[in-house]
């Protein structure tokens, strides 16, 4: 395992490959971000935005919000700074997954003023399709997350509302380079995200799934996005100081609440992430596990490429708080879809990177690298 | 000959009521409403009845006309109720209906109707004839009374000079009755050449294009069941290129909310 | 000259229009009687037969079921996903006016029949404006509600191109017997204007001496006929298939899915709107001021037809409740960003002078109850029982609910209660 | 041209549908005054005659109020649009079968009753000359059981009942239409505009 030179990244994740100096994508587009021409680009968004408002209908754009950070942020700039009517889409939890957090949230964006559409999946079907890809990929959002990437497109097919604004590009900040469009901004393989990987539902309907069960996880065909003249647009791309700290304040500031409870229990440093439910905590444990960095490295990460902290100083957070996860919250998924929690971690043993980790018990895995050289101690 | 649909609301103290058999009666809403929903549809008629007028010798009801051309409809009015004179009718008029209905007046004292006629054209006004079966025999109707009174004459609506530009006989006993409106009834006025409308019991489309065929027949109207459904004229009356003439605007689908 | 109906207590007042027959028994109870004469299991079958069409293989949803937090959601949607075995897309309207109650039986009901569920939220800076018009203009702070609920679901089959759309009752049939079951009365845009909205849709509420601009009522605009011609959109009204009787429905709903009722102040019955904190308080003292009767005598006069309430006893009920003061008033000035005297002013321009008096300016009496007021109200009624509503689930909160969780699992998570010390 | 708020006059001889054509050109954005009197028709753009009523009466209410000689004089001026609808365009002609009548004389022709006393009601489709103001193949509603005939060659348009015959007519700045346009839901409105905006 390596780690990029300038950051805490290692090279595990998926879709991403170091330059030769091996640096990771993220940091060398953050060092080519840094030599931007900001007027030039809120040029190209004046003419976008003058290009795509429309008069003739009711919304100009839609906005996929799940009333957390990067959407509150999105959703105000739009409407009050580039004056344009957005239609906000928020794909919604189960009841019993949803966050009192998560529900008080979505409840401030809309009392700001935004017409909005909260699309909810079947719950129990819902809660079998996490089962299943827990059971057979460990990683319970792997099919719900369609559903997120889904509901935007599907209505503004619909709703006959072209113009799709979307947060961040996952090719240019997270690495993803399956995303990356000719423009920066251009956002319309979006499909070929790691977790969208074309869309596919043949597995789900090996598990007994039926087709009619699953219409709000198809993510819409290349040929519906043509024919319908489908337009994804990447804010983050015009927004230079679009961060996961960034617009955690500025949303803080325009009144969502965060998380209360602390990072040892989450590895969420400051407990601006994942507001509306409590479960995708598990996930960046797991992830952990498997790749060697979870919630709190993308957290130092972009903190070093902001200069706020240096790679040295990052290392003993990571040590003491990637990859932490209360126990509270396995107790709870494993209520939720129903398995035992001795099975919960035979599975996350089974995905474990075994290079990277020990498993030291029944329940317990040791990290077996050194973090910021990836060396390996037996 | 042209044929077309009739939307009728038949008014009871002024709620729009459904009339069954001319006897029982169920509430359906506002006459002006309904009114306004027969243009937004864009049916080629609509006749406003007002039936206690007569009963209590009331005179026309002008209040009712007045709310609902105060929706500024762009569709053929006609008003039925309570006329008794060629002041009331010229009234009307002035007061936005297009044509107006008469029953009893025509019976009892023909010379207003002649009066009538002369100031406002005899094409406003329709002559209107309930019609009942009894032992095989077809009985004129009066609803006041609610009792038949004599044997129908086709013959005897032409000897007088005319004073009325079409008759609209009704099927008393099949009146809110689906699809039952008594088609013997037509064949008694063949050798009239008058120009029929039909109403009372008619509600399908096989149904209408039977009765349309007539040669004598120039609409047919319907009241209940146009509240059964949306846009049931659609379905009962088949496109022609009248229409297309028209330029109705349905059958297209529309970009969204703004153009609604 | 007020006539009174020999059977119910509806009287020729009736909002919705209302016939007397020569034995001056109403429209309403005439067609109730229907409910004991038709054959229910071949309306069943036609039912069937109807649905059938729509059934279908492809992935697209079979209807649309348009749903709230009480009514009769709950039956509506156990007819279509547990017996009619069919896919809906199930859709809310928010009315913003949410109570815990209403949020727990949303969130039961999506679990309950497992359905894929789309709810309407209108910026509320927008509801409240156009709140405040319908209060001056027509007395009546639920036009919004009841204007979403009906057209959001017609929006979604027209630009979804669903075109069944499954309500549950047709409130015409049920109180003043506006068409019989056999007619199969469809939804109407006209209906919908006549007597959801009283007369007034989206294009009344734009005039020059109002703030409200087109663009902010296109939310609430019927889709055109000629979308509905294209599509083939068509609502249908369970109750015209089935022996339609909320109560014991309310109950079968409560032992099999967990359905919730809560107490109200002005009505006996816990079930029919225990989502709103408005329908029953702010909304129906205005009801009373305007047509003279509340809504707990819609409630009375359908229990006397099914023969759970006598009509003596009815006349003390409905006195009773309708002189029941309304809660929440508090919550409503809040929301709504109004003082209560100023809204209780405002309030008071809509008293029908038919059946009020305004003995000293401001100061109003019914003319109807100077005479009831002495004699003790027989009002209780042992007989029907409310199981699964508690008050207090009622009380929990200080305002408006606009999206709530619904259910209290897992408690204690993302509370501060876990050991947290990093203070 | 430029389409200002017109002003629009509707002529009231005591006879036709004043409050629908008035209403259907108020929805319509026109400014409409209902005058009996040249001094209360004067400065409107154009000038609608309607027509709901029989001839004799209508020609006896135009010479007592002495506005056959406005119209006259209107005509010569050509200082405004004036539009007749059914029996309004009737009372333009020279003379007419019902009640033997003569008509105000401005387009020559006479106005004859359909055989057996028939009336043409209902939705009638318009063969119309090309590039007139009015849409060839266009449906407008008919009421009238009397019907023109011209030989001049002021006729835009026919329609066929019994026989075809003119239903818009024009000369100078004189229109005549034997349907109800203010009755003719969409294709009315329109025709309606084009007919006061006809420069």
């Amino acid at each position: 395992m390596k780690y990029c030179i300038k950051c805490l990244q290692p090279d595990t994740r998926p879709n991403t490959f170091f330059s030769d100096d091996g640096v990771c994508p993220a940091c060398n587009y953050f060092t080519e971000y840094k030599n931007v021409d900001w007027n030039e680009r809120s040029q190209i968004l004046h003419d976008l935005v003058r290009q795509y408002r429309n008069p003739s209908a009711q919304y100009d754009c839609i906005i996929g919000v799940s009333g957390g950070k990067d959407s509150c942020r999105q959703a105000h700039w739009v409407r009050d700074y580039l004056k344009l009517r957005p239609l906000l889409v928020s794909l919604s939890y189960p009841p019993h997954q949803l966050s009192e957090l998560g529900a008080d949230n979505i409840s401030s964006l809309i009392e700001s003023g935004f017409d909005v559409i909260t699309v909810c999946p079947a719950p129990v079907t819902w809660k079998k399709l996490m089962k299943s890809a827990f059971v057979n990929y460990a990683n319970w959002c792997k099919a719900t997350e369609l559903a997120l990437f889904a509901a935007v497109p599907q209505l503004a097919i619909d709703y006959k509302i072209p113009v799709i604004l979307w947060g961040e590009n996952p090719g240019l900040q997270l690495g993803d380079l399956g995303t990356l469009g000719n423009k920066g901004y251009d956002g319309n393989n979006l499909r070929n995200m790691n977790t969208l990987s074309g869309g596919a539902l043949d597995w789900m309907i090996q598990e007994g799934f039926e087709q009619k069960d699953l219409i709000p996880f198809r993510y819409p065909s290349e040929k519906l996005f043509l024919e319908h003249d489908i337009k994804i647009i990447y804010l983050g791309w015009f927004l230079g100081d679009w961060s996961l700290l960034n617009n955690g304040s500025i949303s803080a500031l325009s009144g969502l609440k965060i998380r209360q409870d602390r990072v040892k229990y989450t590895g969420d440093l400051y407990g601006v992430t994942a507001l509306d439910e409590p479960w995708v905590t598990l996930n960046q444990m797991i992830k952990y596990y498997k790749f060697g960095f979870g919630r709190a490295s993308d957290y130092v990460n972009e903190m070093i490429r902001l200069e706020s902290i240096t790679r040295s100083q990052s290392i003993p957070i990571l040590e003491d708080y990637d990859g932490c996860c209360s126990a509270e919250y396995i107790k709870s998924f494993c209520e939720y879809i129903d398995i035992p929690i001795s099975y919960f971690w035979e599975i996350v043993i089974s995905v474990t990177n075994k290079n990277l980790f020990e498993i030291v018990g029944p329940r317990e895995i040791k990290r077996k690298f050194v973090i910021g050289t990836g060396k390996i101690i037996e | 000959m042209l044929k077309r649909l009739v939307g009728v609301i038949t008014v009871k103290n002024n709620w729009a009521v459904q009339s069954i058999g001319y006897k029982k009666y169920l509430p359906i809403g506002r006459p002006e409403i309904i009114a306004e929903n027969y243009d937004r549809w864009q049916l080629d008629e609509i006749l406003i009845i007002d039936i206690d007028r007569s009963k209590l010798n009331l005179g026309p009801n002008y209040e009712l006309l007045e709310k609902i051309t105060s929706k500024r409809l762009m569709t053929p009015l006609c008003y039925m109720g309570g006329i008794r004179s060629s002041h009331d009718a010229l009234k009307l008029i002035n007061r936005g209906a297009d044509r107006i209905a008469l029953d009893s007046l025509f019976r009892h004292n023909p010379d207003i109707v002649d009066t009538i006629a002369d100031t406002i054209g005899l094409q406003a006004v329709i002559k209107v004839q309930p019609l009942i079966v009894k032992e095989k025999e077809i009985f004129c109707y009066d609803y006041l009374k609610q009792t038949p009174f004599e044997k129908l004459d086709p013959m005897k609506f032409v000897k007088r000079n005319k004073n009325f530009s079409e008759l609209m006989i009704v099927d008393v006993e099949n009146e809110g009755v689906l699809g039952a409106f008594n088609e013997n009834l037509i064949s008694m006025f063949s050798k009239s050449n008058l120009q029929l409308i039909c109403f009372g019991g008619i509600s399908n489309s096989s149904q209408v294009k039977r009765i349309l065929s007539n040669p004598i027949v120039s609409a047919i109207a319907i009241g209940n069941s146009l509240s059964y459904r949306e846009i049931p004229h659609k379905s009962i009356l088949p496109q022609t290129e009248v229409d297309l003439a028209r330029q109705t605007s349905f059958g297209k689908i529309t970009r969204g909310a703004k153009d609604w | 000259m007020v006539t009174q109906c020999r059977r119910c207590l509806y009287t020729s007042d009736h909002a919705l229009g209302i016939v007397f027959n020569e034995h001056q028994i109403c429209s309403g109870c005439i067609i109730h009687e229907e409910k004991d004469t038709l054959d229910w299991s071949s309306r069943w079958q036609d039912l069937q037969k109807l649905v059938s069409e729509y059934r279908t293989a492809e992935t697209k949803y079979d209807c649309i079921v348009p749903i709230s937090g009480a009514k009769d959601s709950f039956y509506t949607l156990h007819l279509v996903v547990n017996v009619l075995k069919m896919k809906p897309l199930v859709l809310a309207y928010n009315k913003y006016f949410n109570t815990p109650v209403g949020i727990a039986n949303l969130a039961r009901l999506r679990i309950a029949f497992d359905v894929d569920f789309q709810q309407k939220n209108v910026d509320p800076i927008l509801v409240k404006e156009i709140t405040r018009k319908s209060l001056y203009a027509h007395g009546n702070p639920y036009w919004h509600c009841i204007a979403g609920e009906t057209v959001f679901p017609v929006q979604t089959a027209v630009m979804m191109k669903i075109p069944l759309i499954i309500w549950g009752p047709h409130q015409g049939v049920e109180q003043v017997g506006m068409f019989s079951h056999l007619h199969n009365a469809e939804m109407t845009r006209r209906y919908r204007k006549d007597h959801d909205l009283f007369g007034y849709d989206s294009d009344n509420f734009v005039g020059p001496f109002d703030n409200l601009k087109d663009e902010d009522m296109l939310n609430y605009r019927y889709p055109a006929f000629s979308d509905i011609q294209e599509i083939g959109v068509r609502g249908i009204y369970l109750s015209n298939y089935v022996r339609w009787d909320p109560y014991s429905q309310h109950l079968e709903m409560v032992g099999n899915f967990g359905f919730r009722g809560a107490l109200l102040s002005r009505t006996f019955d816990s079930y029919d709107h225990a989502d709103c904190y408005v329908y029953s308080n702010v909304h129906d003292v205005l009801k009373f001021y305007k047509h003279g009767y509340s809504k707990v005598t819609d409630q009375v006069c359908r229990e006397i037809r099914f023969g759970r309430i006598s009509r003596l006893k009815g006349l003390d009920i409905v006195a009773y409740y309708e002189a029941q003061q309304p809660k929440y008033m508090d919550l409503f000035c809040n929301w709504l960003g109004v003082d209560s005297q100023s809204l209780q002013f405002s309030m008071n321009r809509h008293r029908n002078g038919k059946f009020w008096d305004e003995i000293e300016p401001d100061i109003w009496v019914n003319k109807k109850d100077q005479a009831i007021k002495e004699r003790e109200l027989d009002y209780r009624i042992p007989e029907m029982k409310y199981p699964n509503c508690k008050s207090k689930s009622y009380e929990t909160n200080e305002k408006f609910i606009t999206i709530g969780k619904g259910v209290n699992w897992p408690l204690q998570l993302n509370k501060n209660t876990i050991n947290n010390d990093w203070l | 041209m430029k389409s200002k708020l017109k002003k629009v006059g509707i002529l009231d001889y005591g006879v036709g549908n004043i409050a629908s054509l008035g209403g259907a050109l108020k929805m319509l954005g026109f400014h409409v005054s209902i005058g009996k009197t040249e001094a209360s028709l004067s400065k409107v753009d154009a000038l609608f005659l309607p027509g709901v009523g029989c001839y004799p009466f209508a020609m006896e209410n135009l010479r007592q109020m002495k506005m056959d000689q406005f119209l006259k004089n209107r005509f010569k001026a050509k200082d405004l649009n004036v539009i007749g609808i059914c029996l309004g365009m009737q009372i333009l002609f020279d003379y007419s079968e019902e009640g033997n009548s003569p008509g105000l004389g401005i387009m020559a022709g006479q106005v004859k009753r359909f055989s057996a006393k028939e009336c043409h009601v209902g939705w009638n489709i318009v063969q119309a000359k090309s590039k007139t103001i009015i849409a060839d193949k266009s449906a407008y509603y008919f009421n009238h059981s009397y019907y023109i005939e011209t030989n001049e060659e002021c006729v835009l348009g026919t329609s066929n009942y019994q026989k075809d015959f003119p239903v818009i007519v024009k000369k100078n700045r004189f229109y005549g239409v034997q349907f109800h346009p203010e009755k003719s839901q969409n294709i009315g409105a329109e025709l309606i505009k084009r007919l006061v905006l006809e420069e």
